[in-house]
């Protein structure tokens, strides 16, 4: 039932390249029955309409809530923020750097660095708020922290009825475990803890060498000094 | 005690040929029973009669309007409403509730009164053109010798009520639309009337029943004596189906109301149940025509085979309702809409010649006798104007040549 | 026995509408009282049992004559026209010229009418075969002649509706 | 049913004055308006006598924002150009910033750039002949269709990207992420399946007379006229201008392809939607080729930077073939994080330009086929 004639498979009978190919599409028919176009079209919409009973694949919509299709891990929603450990507050990887909050294309962060009363830098959050009525998920900031501190989560059910507060994430809202991360998206996840493991025993063996570095400076500083030192008395002595 | 013994007595009334019109009898038989007079008696059989059909064609009008959103879904590969009740059953209901608690919102310009009266003008006419056609073997509500005019006659009144309510609205796009549907209307209402002129020229009667009982042998034993199933009739068929399609406003022809073009057209500015009315109006619309088609082309409430008689009459023809009206909702999930210009140029141009051409086809029809030579005498006669009219719609309208070029560079 | 109650209701409400089709100013609203007083007229028709004619009337004069008014009136937008056509000194002549021979012409049936209370006992209903016979033989040549007219107009309209210069859309040059 | 315009012919309209007109406003509430876009039409019965577009009720000032945001901020941005396919609104701004600070793409980017633009332009394509038929007056069937179709590719978009539509997934220097792990076989499955799909879609919509008699002869425009009104896109293509960038000004790896242009003749709107199908076939071959030659190496090039990302003081500009054609990005850089100037030459917005032109004698329902014939996203007109 092929009106349009040569039309489909065009590709495999026009060899040669160099001039241009030409296609005949359309038809050409001398004579054709006026409405068999219209026939295939309803041929189509039965064929579709049988199918939607019994082929699952055909149908377009789910019946969500009772239903949903499996989301992708990869999903990305808005953003939370990583910590370690159990506590919420001390185990927060946040450095409050602001780094995610320059570079937030539509400037929905908005950060506080947490500081002592001597105003000095405690290098975490006191404030970090998203909005996530601003937020566009685009993941730019999980992309940019370098302290694996920010990524995207897959919740997507966040309606409420309260537009202002209930869309503005704070801290308390914002926390979640690394196991969540973890079980959120196992892949991203232990990498980043494999990494974060290995920088961790890296840091400390610094840390560990620096010690024994700063121990064995100090060892010799103190020795150099009580040398001064009894070099000193040695000479108020001899003054 | 008496109704009892009455009623056994007239045991007929208790066969399901009857059913649909127990209602009535009954009342008849209580109000004889009370010595009512013969004229309360007659007029309150009348009463019931109408009463059925509304509250018959009303549920149907409720059902179609679920069904219609769950066939095109499922065209669509889609569930379709199904949250209100069993399968959605129930959504007519919500619906029902959601227009009747909308605000009424009268356009500030409009003509109050015409714009009032509108929606009224529009589901009168389809009820009266109800009322007329004959359900069942026992079961024609208004027996009139002159139906088919009646229907037509009434048929004519919606042209007017549309134009009220485009005009009446005192806005451009009901203007537009009330245009449309002008024009469309008296173009559609001709080969729709001349195509069934082949019909009473071989029935010799107006009257609908007549009409249908003409309709009730079978030839060679199995094939039903419709007036489908002659060449004349098949051809007047499809006119007088493509046509009803036009008159019922529906999908291509659904230019008046052309959501794409003008919003909405004639009912742009109504909203509530003046809205639903038209809406009403519109489905009531799409029964009588169905119906009017079933019963002139289709065999009315014959069944299609001799040994099937035994299902009641009135089945048949809801069976066969249900099938003309999937094939609208069928169309209307498949088909875009055509434009202005082309729907007056195909109703004038293919529509009506072939119109006219069922009538001289139709009196051969007669005259020979119908049978082999009645098909041979007329096949010709309805075939060389079909392909002089299709040759002329291949040249402007069909598949032209198209060639299209692949640049390799 | 013409039955009298529906006359007496119909007729005054036929003549109320038919004055309120003249004298009103709005040329929809005319033309809508002219449709309703028609489709009165048909139902004075049904009422004295003349159900062919009734219909008929309903049907040409309501659905296809009226519409057609009401579309032309759509078309055209009339604006002041209208009023300014009835305000010519000539209007009141060509009006009476109008009406007069009609006016007569009715006058002098209505008087020549036999006395239809007491000649006609019930009401007389015409077979359709009847008429359809009497119209294609007795009546042939006023149908013919109806015809030709209408052929004429209709080859008239349609050359009227040409369009005189057939030229092929040409997209606007560069 | 015939479409016969001479009968109709805008030049039989007279010249009738302002107030006989009837002044219509399609849109920006209409439904037959893709967006928020907005026509004042003067209508004389039905037909168009003149016909203003009124746009800008999208209008997000992305341009001026571009410029006072870091360049990688502006990447989400421009998915919000033209929504339907974000992606190649992506790689024309990475491009654009590559040329200016002198990146190098790796190989197995550029292929994935091309398998991901080219998914594009089968959403794109296939999501128009559904609007198209929409703005037909048929009751969606096409268009449900057509999404269902479009909704197994975003499926493969949001496990690769994370997101079905805001992909923001090109980076300067190649992409955000690699393939998960059986992207590529469920991209090969997909395109399998699209060819007896694009086969079901012909048989709905190619043949149909009552399309063809909406389509064919309306709103066509000579090749001067189209070229001189900067058209691009398969609406100039559908004219028989040979001019496809993929072709004329190779970007990526395009040149490696076999792939051919398709060509119409007449450029009204029936030819519009044939070359669209035409194109859809030519983007499975290069699916198929992409999928078959894909390399394996680095999705993004080790030197490019995330953070703190300043391109040399300069100026550049870069186009690609875009679904709905030409779409470049302009960028001057003066040294700092942020672009000096940024411009976007928006294909829908350009194309939209000829629209009276194309309108003018022809019915109220002719304007809404051709605005759909256009394919414009409203996202990317106003900006």
């Amino acid at each position: 039932m092929n009106l349009f004639g040569k039309w489909r498979g065009h590709s495999a009978s026009r060899p040669g390249s160099g001039q241009n190919a030409r296609a005949t599409i359309g038809a050409p028919p001398r004579w054709s029955m006026p409405g068999l176009g219209l026939f295939k079209g309803l041929v189509v919409t039965a064929r579709n309409m049988m199918q939607s009973y019994y082929r699952k694949d055909r149908m377009t919509t789910v019946q969500y809530p009772e239903e949903r299709v499996t989301i992708s891990p990869n999903f990305r929603n808005f953003p939370f923020l990583c910590y370690d450990g159990d506590d919420p507050v001390a185990g927060l990887r946040c450095t409050a750097c602001s780094i995610c909050e320059k570079e937030c294309p539509p400037q929905c962060i908005y950060i506080v660095l947490d500081r002592d009363e001597n105003g000095k830098s405690l290098k975490r959050p006191k404030l970090f708020d998203i909005d996530i009525s601003v937020c566009m998920n685009c993941g730019i900031c999980a992309e940019v922290c370098p302290f694996d501190s920010i990524y995207m989560d897959g919740q997507y059910e966040m309606s409420t009825t309260d537009r202002f507060g209930g869309l503005l994430l704070g801290l308390d809202r914002l926390a979640k475990s690394a196991d969540y991360h973890l079980k959120l998206r196992p892949l991203e996840a232990s990498e980043v803890a494999a990494r974060r493991k290995a920088e961790e025993a890296k840091k400390l063996a610094a840390q560990a060498a620096k010690e024994a570095k700063a121990k064995t400076d100090k060892e010799a500083k103190a020795k150099a000094a009580a040398e001064t030192q009894t070099a000193a008395t040695g000479k108020g002595e001899t003054a | 005690m008496s109704l009892l013994a009455m009623s056994t007595a007239e045991s007929s009334l208790w066969s399901p040929e009857w059913l649909p019109r127990l209602p009535q009898r009954l009342v008849e038989m209580l109000l004889r029973n009370c010595h009512a007079p013969d004229w309360l008696v007659t007029l309150a059989g009348y009463a019931v009669a109408a009463g059925t059909v509304v509250a018959v064609f009303l549920t149907a009008f409720a059902l179609l309007s679920l069904i219609e959103r769950k066939t095109l879904a499922r065209i669509q590969n889609r569930l379709g409403p199904n949250r209100a009740g069993w399968f959605g059953i129930l959504q007519p209901v919500a619906d029902g509730i959601k227009m009747l608690t909308k605000e009424d919102i009268v356009p500030a310009k409009a003509e109050w009164f015409l714009h009032l009266m509108a929606p009224i003008l529009i589901v009168v006419p389809s009820m009266l053109a109800l009322g007329v056609i004959p359900y069942g073997r026992e079961w024609v509500p208004v027996s009139l010798d002159l139906g088919l005019l009646f229907f037509f006659a009434v048929g004519t009144l919606t042209e007017v009520a549309v134009f009220m309510a485009g005009w009446a609205s005192g806005s451009k796009f009901p203007m537009l639309g009330a245009m449309r549907a002008i024009s469309q209307m008296v173009s559609y209402e001709l080969p729709l009337i001349i195509s069934a002129l082949g019909v009473i020229m071989v029935t010799g009667s107006l009257s609908l029943p007549a009409i249908v009982e003409h309709q009730g042998t079978y030839h060679l034993g199995f094939i039903p004596a419709w007036n489908v199933f002659t060449p004349w009739g098949l051809t007047a068929t499809l006119v007088f189906f493509i046509a009803s399609i036009a008159e019922a406003n529906r999908c291509p022809f659904d230019l008046p109301e052309g959501e794409s073009e003008i919003v909405a057209g004639h009912m742009t500015e109504y909203s509530g149940f003046k809205y639903a009315l038209f809406f009403m109006g519109e489905y009531l619309g799409l029964f009588a025509i169905s119906g009017l088609f079933i019963t002139l082309f289709l065999g009315g409430w014959q069944a299609p085979l001799p040994g099937l008689t035994f299902v009641p009459s009135w089945l048949w023809f809801f069976a066969k309702l249900v099938a003309v009206i999937f094939t609208h909702l069928w169309i209307r999930g498949t088909f875009p809409r055509v434009r202005m210009d082309q729907l007056m140029r195909f109703a004038w141009l293919c529509m009506i010649p072939m119109a006219l051409l069922t009538i001289p086809a139709a009196g051969i029809w007669v005259f020979t006798g119908g049978g082999l030579k009645g098909w041979l005498v007329i096949m010709p006669l309805l075939l060389i104007p079909w392909l002089i009219l299709t040759t002329i719609h291949n040249r402007r309208l069909a598949p032209q040549t198209r060639t299209y070029t692949f640049a390799d560079s | 026995m013409i039955p009298l109650i529906p006359l007496l209701i119909l007729s005054p409400l036929i003549l109320l509408a038919a004055l309120g089709a003249v004298w009103n100013a709005r040329p929809v609203h005319a033309a809508l009282l002219l449709a309703l007083a028609l489709a009165l007229t048909a139902g004075l028709y049904l009422t004295i049992g003349a159900d062919f004619i009734g219909l008929v009337q309903f049907m040409v004069y309501v659905g296809a004559v009226a519409v057609l008014i009401v579309f032309s009136l759509l078309i055209t937008r009339p604006g002041d026209e209208a009023e300014e056509l009835a305000r010519r000194p000539g209007a009141a002549v060509s009006g009476l010229a109008c009406v007069l021979p009609v006016a007569t012409v009715l006058l002098y049936a209505v008087s020549h009418t036999p006395d239809l209370s007491s000649g006609a006992s019930e009401s007389p209903t015409l077979p359709l075969q009847t008429l359809g016979k009497a119209l294609f033989t007795d009546y042939a040549p006023a149908v013919l002649a109806v015809g030709v007219l209408l052929t004429a107009v209709m080859v008239g309209a349609v050359l009227f509706a040409r369009d005189p210069d057939k030229k092929p859309p040409t997209p606007p040059g560069p | 049913m015939i479409s016969d315009l001479s009968r109709f012919s805008p030049s039989a309209a007279p010249a009738l004055d302002d107030d006989q007109l009837l002044h219509v406003s399609l849109g920006p509430q209409h439904p037959s308006t893709h967006g928020v876009f907005r026509m004042n039409v003067a209508l004389d019965g039905e037909t168009v006598v003149s016909l203003k577009p009124v746009f800008g009720y999208l209008h997000r000032n992305h341009e001026k924002i571009a410029e006072n945001a870091t360049y990688l901020s502006s990447m989400p941005y421009t998915d919000r150009l033209d929504y339907i396919c974000p992606l190649s609104n992506n790689w024309a701004y990475a491009q654009a910033v590559e040329k200016l600070a002198g990146i190098e793409v790796p190989e197995r980017a550029e292929y994935m750039r091309v398998i991901l633009a080219e998914l594009t332009r089968l959403i794109n394509h296939t999501a128009f002949a559904g609007f198209i038929l929409g703005d037909m007056g048929a009751w969606g069937s096409a268009l449900m269709y057509a999404f269902r179709e479009r909704e197994l590719i975003l499926d493969l978009f949001e496990d690769l990207t994370g997101a079905r539509m805001m992909a923001n997934f090109m980076r300067f220097g190649g992409c955000r992420n690699d393939l998960p792990a059986g992207w590529a076989g469920k991209v090969s499955a997909l395109v399998d399946g699209y060819g007896p799909f694009l086969d079901e879609m012909e048989d709905l919509l190619i043949g149909n007379e009552i399309l063809l008699s909406r389509t064919r002869d309306v709103g066509a425009l000579t090749k001067e006229v189209l070229i001189n009104g900067g058209i691009t896109g398969p609406m100039l293509r559908a004219a028989g201008v040979n001019y496809d960038i993929r072709k004329v000004e190779p970007y990526g790896i395009y040149q490696r392809f076999d792939f051919r242009i398709p060509l119409g003749e007449t450029g009204d709107c029936y030819d519009r939607i044939m070359i669209r199908f035409l194109e859809m076939r030519e983007s499975i071959k290069i699916l198929r080729q992409a999928l078959d030659q894909l390399p394996d190496g680095p999705f993004v090039h080790p030197k490019a930077k995330i953070r703190n990302f300043k391109p040399p003081v300069g100026e550049a500009y870069a186009r690609i073939e875009g679904p709905k054609g030409e779409l470049g990005f302009h960028l001057i850089s003066d040294g700092s994080a942020n672009p000096y100037r940024y411009r976007v030459r928006p294909p829908s917005f350009i194309n939209l330009t000829l629209l009276e032109d194309m309108c003018l004698g022809l019915d109220l329902a002719d304007v809404v086929v051709i605005l759909g014939s256009i394919d414009i996203v409203l996202g990317e007109v106003d900006r």
